[in-house]
């Protein structure tokens, strides 16, 4: 049989992300020095990540690339409004860098107040709108279809009751209070049901780890140990 | 000058955004302010990178309790930015360091999901009134009618995963949807104080 | 009782997923009606067809699309389709790679012909700009993907002297893990006017082209309208969806071996909600006899 | 969808019953032309050449359409088409260089700027008449005849895109109600607030910290200061900071964002200012982490089991790793108090912490907490927003029965359509 070859790096790789791999789900057990060194390792290189990554993705092609090569030096004016950042370091003229917070904040309400208004809004009433009764053309002229008339009258009720529960204003008795508890069902069985419906995606995950370990690393290493996998060349 | 400019930035800034939904007229300055905006934030990871660093040396200078682990963290943090400005971020030492040590780390944490959902499963799913019994069986109906298992039929031709299907397709989506409008007016209310300068904690009072 | 060590939950949820993976007991698949659809419309390709793979996910998703990726391409080999790949997303070509190493193993493990590159089979990398490049795609593959991830030219490449354009596909399968993804396939190539699919039940398919996908467990339900408006003729969700495939395709793969984890850790899980209740309401009883 | 810049070409597709059709009609049309470079016949013109300005924009963009050549087919003549434009109809014409494939009708002449920002294409100017032609080019070069535009065709830049007046209605009534009841607050009208669980918890959660002599951590989420959870989070994190320092115990707020970090301590140290006790801040407790979500989540979790904080408040924007945070709260034994407005997170914060502000509750708590009457003004402003959207949605559904047998009845439904 013909005998296969791993690079060295790739072979050492495995080996790094495996212990790392361990090293994480050990504080399930309990906190303990490896995954001490894991989780600041993992901040660490993370941190560095996006200094590299916002280099690259965002201060090049967004500010370097249209002020310099473009010439468009209106892009000065985020410099300006990103030093006021920096004035945070400073005690006395902290104040200073209100600026930049207030130009953040400012883009980020308005910007929410659209997004949400269309997308959360006016789509979700669009889309809760469905005629009380359905009716379907059947052989002897139209017909009621009493099951999607029950279904849309779950979700129509569903919707208006769960909405009823945020009402702030109003002591939530009486009518008003049944509507709201109604509302928390609602609420209730789609908590139940969005919990439900992730487990298996997140068992996945858990299965994809274990593969990794199970085949990448110990079939691997066995394969090594046992002469069946070379270690290759470095690269 | 120190409270009502920066009140007036939050007001023109926000405005312009809003304008430019109703009016295509704005869109070049609101383009310009995207980009504007993106470029403010990265100068903001500085400081949140000073912070990180000055924390760190700090707590080795003075020998603070774990103070050994801030080793790692400066170095995976020195080491991976100097990777990226040596080699760049497409190839070498900056892809292994996060196809071996990044990536598994993350998948890692994230499949830890697999362990919590049993566990907060076993603590919160319990019929102590009828709002729990609700999120219990809603639970537990979904759980089972996604893997194989809920494909078999009982009760006749009642599936779990189509009863599933219909949970997720009715009251899941009613409850998602109120709590999406009602989300929406909040923001709404919110954006607006701020905008006209009625909420301003994050300015700090003086 | 009702504090239950946390400790013991994560280690029967381990053991619950690692003894089905070290010692399969094989509980039986039924593949639901969007992967059976998915699989029935690939059957439809005749031989020798030109099909594209988009490979649109990292590995953050690698459990639940990879074994898709592995099955399909063994699905399209074995039909003797000819497959071009590309990535709408930055590491969705070497998810390519990883997959094609994956089928060579298992073809010659099967002493099957390998495919050959160039001929049988093509990668032309990432490019960005996701609805963008679909739309480029529509009249002209070389000038959105002038080289494959070698550096060839694709004019030296003899499959591509077939494929210029969108046209001359049967197929194209967006492996999909957010966006861009299938929502830009499914909206941008008809926009871009791509041929238009198959009706239902048509099955000479020429100068038609289908557009199936695979998406993860959590994405997937938006998915199903596409497949009601038949803009979509097939689709595998998450690693339930990629196991189904595998049944069909009688090819045993991670997926399928992930299901049997799947089903005992649901199960698990769904044992020990049913023991805290007990427990509960055991507790409960006491009180209340306490009480009285 | 991708941005216009550039033009995007569009396709038809062929019926291919109108293949045996186009090749009468080339072959008609060859022998109408006389020159033939090398021996290449040239290809048929494109026809009816039509141009009006690209809608909804801010000009500077003209929409260009036509009729394919009759050689535009596979393995027909046609490679590509040429535009060329003028200011006068007589000309001269300039060639445009944009590169427009084979099979497309229409073309968005928007300009064009190469990689380094350089013009290659300038962009047709607002409110001046331009002049186009349209040829096709045939392999060799070979040109087809030229086809002039029908009439000049102007760039416009529009001031209101009439497709959102119903976000305009709902953004200017809202707001109305919103301010209107800010107004009356202001006034000194009195109001009433439903209590929320959640939040009268808070005094209880830092009170017992305070006893036992542990932090109370908090989280404003994983996301920016642009997202307006993240907002709502810092402002109640201001309360929290007060109640905090008036009790004497201490706060910790590790931060995904080095923005949030800079004004979440800013926000602390003002309440700790507030509460008379300055000295008392800790600027190191509010601390950057990391920007990667799962790097973040390994961090809070390492202070979580060190630190061992007595109550916990995640008040944000959150992801998958809301439930990692929640269940290493829950095994310290802290009190846990979750808020977002982030439907698939909810149902793990409601499994797994104590109290839960879901939705639109996030939003009212830094009103609520606040008990200024301004603030509380605007939650009944909401309020009335619920009200006509539950109205909307009954009425909408009653006239929806009708709108199935007559399709020409007013539509509520239709008022909401998102353009």
């Amino acid at each position: 049989m013909e005998i296969a070859n791993i690079p060295f790096w790739d072979f050492f790789g495995v080996w790094v992300a495996a212990l790392l791999t361990l090293f994480i789900f050990s504080f399930l057990y309990k906190d303990n020095p490896f995954y001490k060194f894991a989780e600041h390792l993992f901040v660490g290189i993370s941190a560095g990540y996006f200094v590299g990554y916002y280099y690259y993705n965002v201060l090049l092609p967004n500010f370097w690339e249209p002020f310099y090569y473009q010439g468009r030096y209106e892009y000065l004016i985020a410099v300006i409004l990103g030093i006021t950042i920096l004035f945070r370091l400073s005690r006395k003229q902290a104040w200073v860098s209100r600026f930049g917070f207030a130009f953040v904040i400012g883009c980020g309400a308005g910007i929410n107040f659209i997004s949400y208004l269309q997308s959360n809004a006016l789509a979700q009433i669009y889309g809760t709108i469905t005629p009380l009764v359905t009716l379907v053309s059947g052989e002897g002229g139209i017909l009621v279809d009493w099951k999607n008339t029950v279904f849309n009258l779950v979700a129509i009720i569903g919707v208006c009751s769960a909405l009823t529960y945020f009402y702030f204003s109003k002591p939530h008795k009486g009518f008003l209070g049944g509507v709201a508890r109604l509302g928390i069902w609602f609420l209730m069985i789609s908590f139940g049901a969005s919990f439900g419906y992730t487990v298996m995606a997140r068992i996945s995950l858990l299965i994809g780890r274990m593969q990794f370990l199970i085949f990448d690393w110990i079939e691997t290493t066995m394969n090594v140990i046992n002469g069946n996998i070379a270690i290759g060349p470095i690269f | 000058m120190k409270k009502q400019f920066p009140l007036a930035i939050v007001f023109i800034a926000g405005m312009i955004f809003i304008v430019q939904f109703f009016s295509p007229a704005f869109t070049p300055i609101q383009e310009r302010f995207t980009h504007w905006y993106i470029v403010v934030a990265v100068f903001a990871f500085v400081l949140g990178l000073a912070n990180l660093t000055r924390l760190n040396l700090q707590k080795i200078h003075r020998q603070q309790e774990g103070w050994i682990y801030s080793i790692p963290l400066l170095i995976g943090l020195v080491g991976m930015a100097l990777c990226s400005f040596i080699f760049g971020i497409e190839e070498g030492p900056f892809v292994w360091l996060f196809n071996n040590m990044m990536l598994p780390m993350s998948a890692t944490m994230f499949s830890l999901l697999a362990f919590f959902v049993a566990s907060a499963s076993y603590r919160a799913f319990r019929a102590r009134h009828k709002e729990a019994v609700m999120l219990l069986v809603a639970a537990v109906i979904v759980m089972l009618g996604q893997v194989p298992i809920g494909s078999a039929g009982f009760m006749g031709h009642l599936r779990l995963s189509d009863i599933t299907q219909w949970i997720m397709a009715y009251p899941n989506m009613a409850g998602q949807r109120a709590i999406m409008i009602g989300a929406a007016l909040g923001v709404v209310a919110i954006s607006l104080r701020i905008l006209l300068g009625i909420e301003r904690a994050y300015l700090g009072e003086d | 009782m009702s504090s239950l060590d946390r400790r013991i939950i994560f280690l029967v949820v381990a053991l619950a997923v690692i003894i089905p993976l070290l010692l399969p007991i094989g509980l039986p698949i039924k593949p639901t009606a969007p992967v059976k659809a998915f699989y029935d419309s690939i059957e439809l390709i005749s031989e020798g067809s030109y099909v594209l793979i988009s490979f649109d996910y990292d590995p953050s998703t690698m459990p639940e699309l990879q074994p898709m990726a592995i099955s399909l391409l063994y699905h399209c080999f074995s039909k003797n389709l000819k497959v071009v790949m590309i990535a709408l997303w930055p590491q969705g070509a070497q998810m390519a790679d990883l997959a094609m190493e994956t089928v060579n193993q298992q073809l010659q493990a099967e002493g099957k012909p390998l495919p050959e590159y160039g001929k049988d089979y093509v990668n032309l990398g990432y490019k960005s700009g996701g609805g963008l490049v679909i739309i480029g795609l529509a009249t002209n593959f070389g000038a959105i993907f002038p080289l494959d991830t070698n550096g060839t030219r694709i004019s030296e490449l003899p499959l591509m002297d077939k494929v210029k354009s969108a046209h001359d596909l049967q197929a194209v399968f967006s492996l999909s893990a957010g966006d861009p993804g299938i929502p830009a396939w499914v909206m941008v190539s008809r926009m871009a006017g791509y041929p238009t699919p198959p009706q239902p039940g048509e099955t000479d398919i020429t100068g038609k082209m289908l557009l199936l996908g695979g998406a993860t467990a959590v994405s997937a339900p938006q998915f199903y309208p596409y497949l009601n408006t038949n803009q979509m003729q097939g689709l595998l969700g998450g690693m339930r969806g990629a196991a189904d495939y595998e049944t069909l395709l009688a090819l045993p793969g991670t997926a399928s071996e992930g299901m049997d984890p799947q089903s005992i850790a649901h199960l698990v899980i769904v044992v020990f909600i049913i023991m805290a209740n007990i427990f509960f309401f055991l507790e409960k009883r006491q009180e209340e006899r306490k009480a009285t | 969808m991708p941005k216009r810049k550039g033009g995007i070409p569009t396709l038809t597709s062929k019926a291919p019953t109108a293949g045996l059709l186009s090749v009468m009609v080339a072959l008609f049309v060859f022998s109408l032309v006389p020159t033939v470079t090398w021996g290449r016949p040239s290809p048929g013109p494109p026809t009816n050449l039509q141009g009006e300005d690209f809608p909804l924009d801010d000009g500077g963009s003209i929409q260009l359409t036509w009729a394919l050549s009759p050689d535009d087919r596979e393995g027909g003549l046609v490679e590509k088409y040429i535009l060329l434009r003028s200011t006068k109809e007589e000309g001269p014409y300039t060639e445009l260089p944009y590169s427009i494939p084979l099979g497309s009708d229409s073309y968005v002449d928007s300009g064009e700027v190469d990689e380094n920002g350089v013009t290659i294409v300038e962009e047709p100017r607002n409110s001046i008449k331009y002049y186009y032609k349209i040829i096709a080019l045939g392999k060799g070069g070979v040109r087809s005849e030229e086809c002039l535009i029908d009439g000049p065709a102007v760039a416009t830049r529009q001031w209101f895109n009439p497709g959102r007046v119903n976000m305009l209605v709902a953004s200017i009534v809202l707001s109305l109600f919103i301010l209107f009841f800010i107004w009356q607050a202001s006034l000194g009208k009195e109001l009433y607030i439903r209590p929320l669980a959640g939040l009268e918890a808070v005094q209880e959660a830092i009170g017992r910290a305070t006893e036992m002599g542990k932090p109370v951590l908090f989280i404003p989420g994983i996301m920016d200061m642009d997202d307006i959870q993240t907002i709502a989070g810092v402002t109640i994190l201001g309360r929290v900071a007060r109640m905090v320092a008036e009790y004497d115990a201490d706060i910790l707020v590790p931060c995904s964002r080095s923005l949030v970090m800079t004004i979440a301590s800013e926000v602390v140290r003002e309440a700790y200012l507030d509460a008379g006790r300055p000295d008392a801040f800790k600027p190191d407790n509010i601390r950057y982490l990391t920007d990667d979500q799962f790097g973040y989540v390994a961090g809070v979790d390492g202070i979580m089991l060190r630190e061992r904080p007595a109550a916990n408040f995640y008040l944000g924007t959150f992801y998958a790793e809301s439930l990692i945070l929640a269940e290493t709260g829950s095994s310290v034994g802290a009190i846990q108090i979750a808020g977002t407005a982030m439907p698939s997170q909810l149902p793990f914060f409601v499994a797994a912490c104590d109290y839960t502000l879901i939705g639109e509750e996030l939003f009212a708590a830094s009103a609520y907490l606040s008990k200024e009457p301004k603030q509380l003004g605007s939650l009944v402003g909401q309020d009335w927003g619920k009200l006509i959207f539950l109205l909307f949605i009954i009425i909408g559904s009653i006239i929806a029965i009708f709108n199935q047998l007559n399709p020409d009845l007013i539509s509520i439904k239709s008022w909401f359509e998102i353009q």
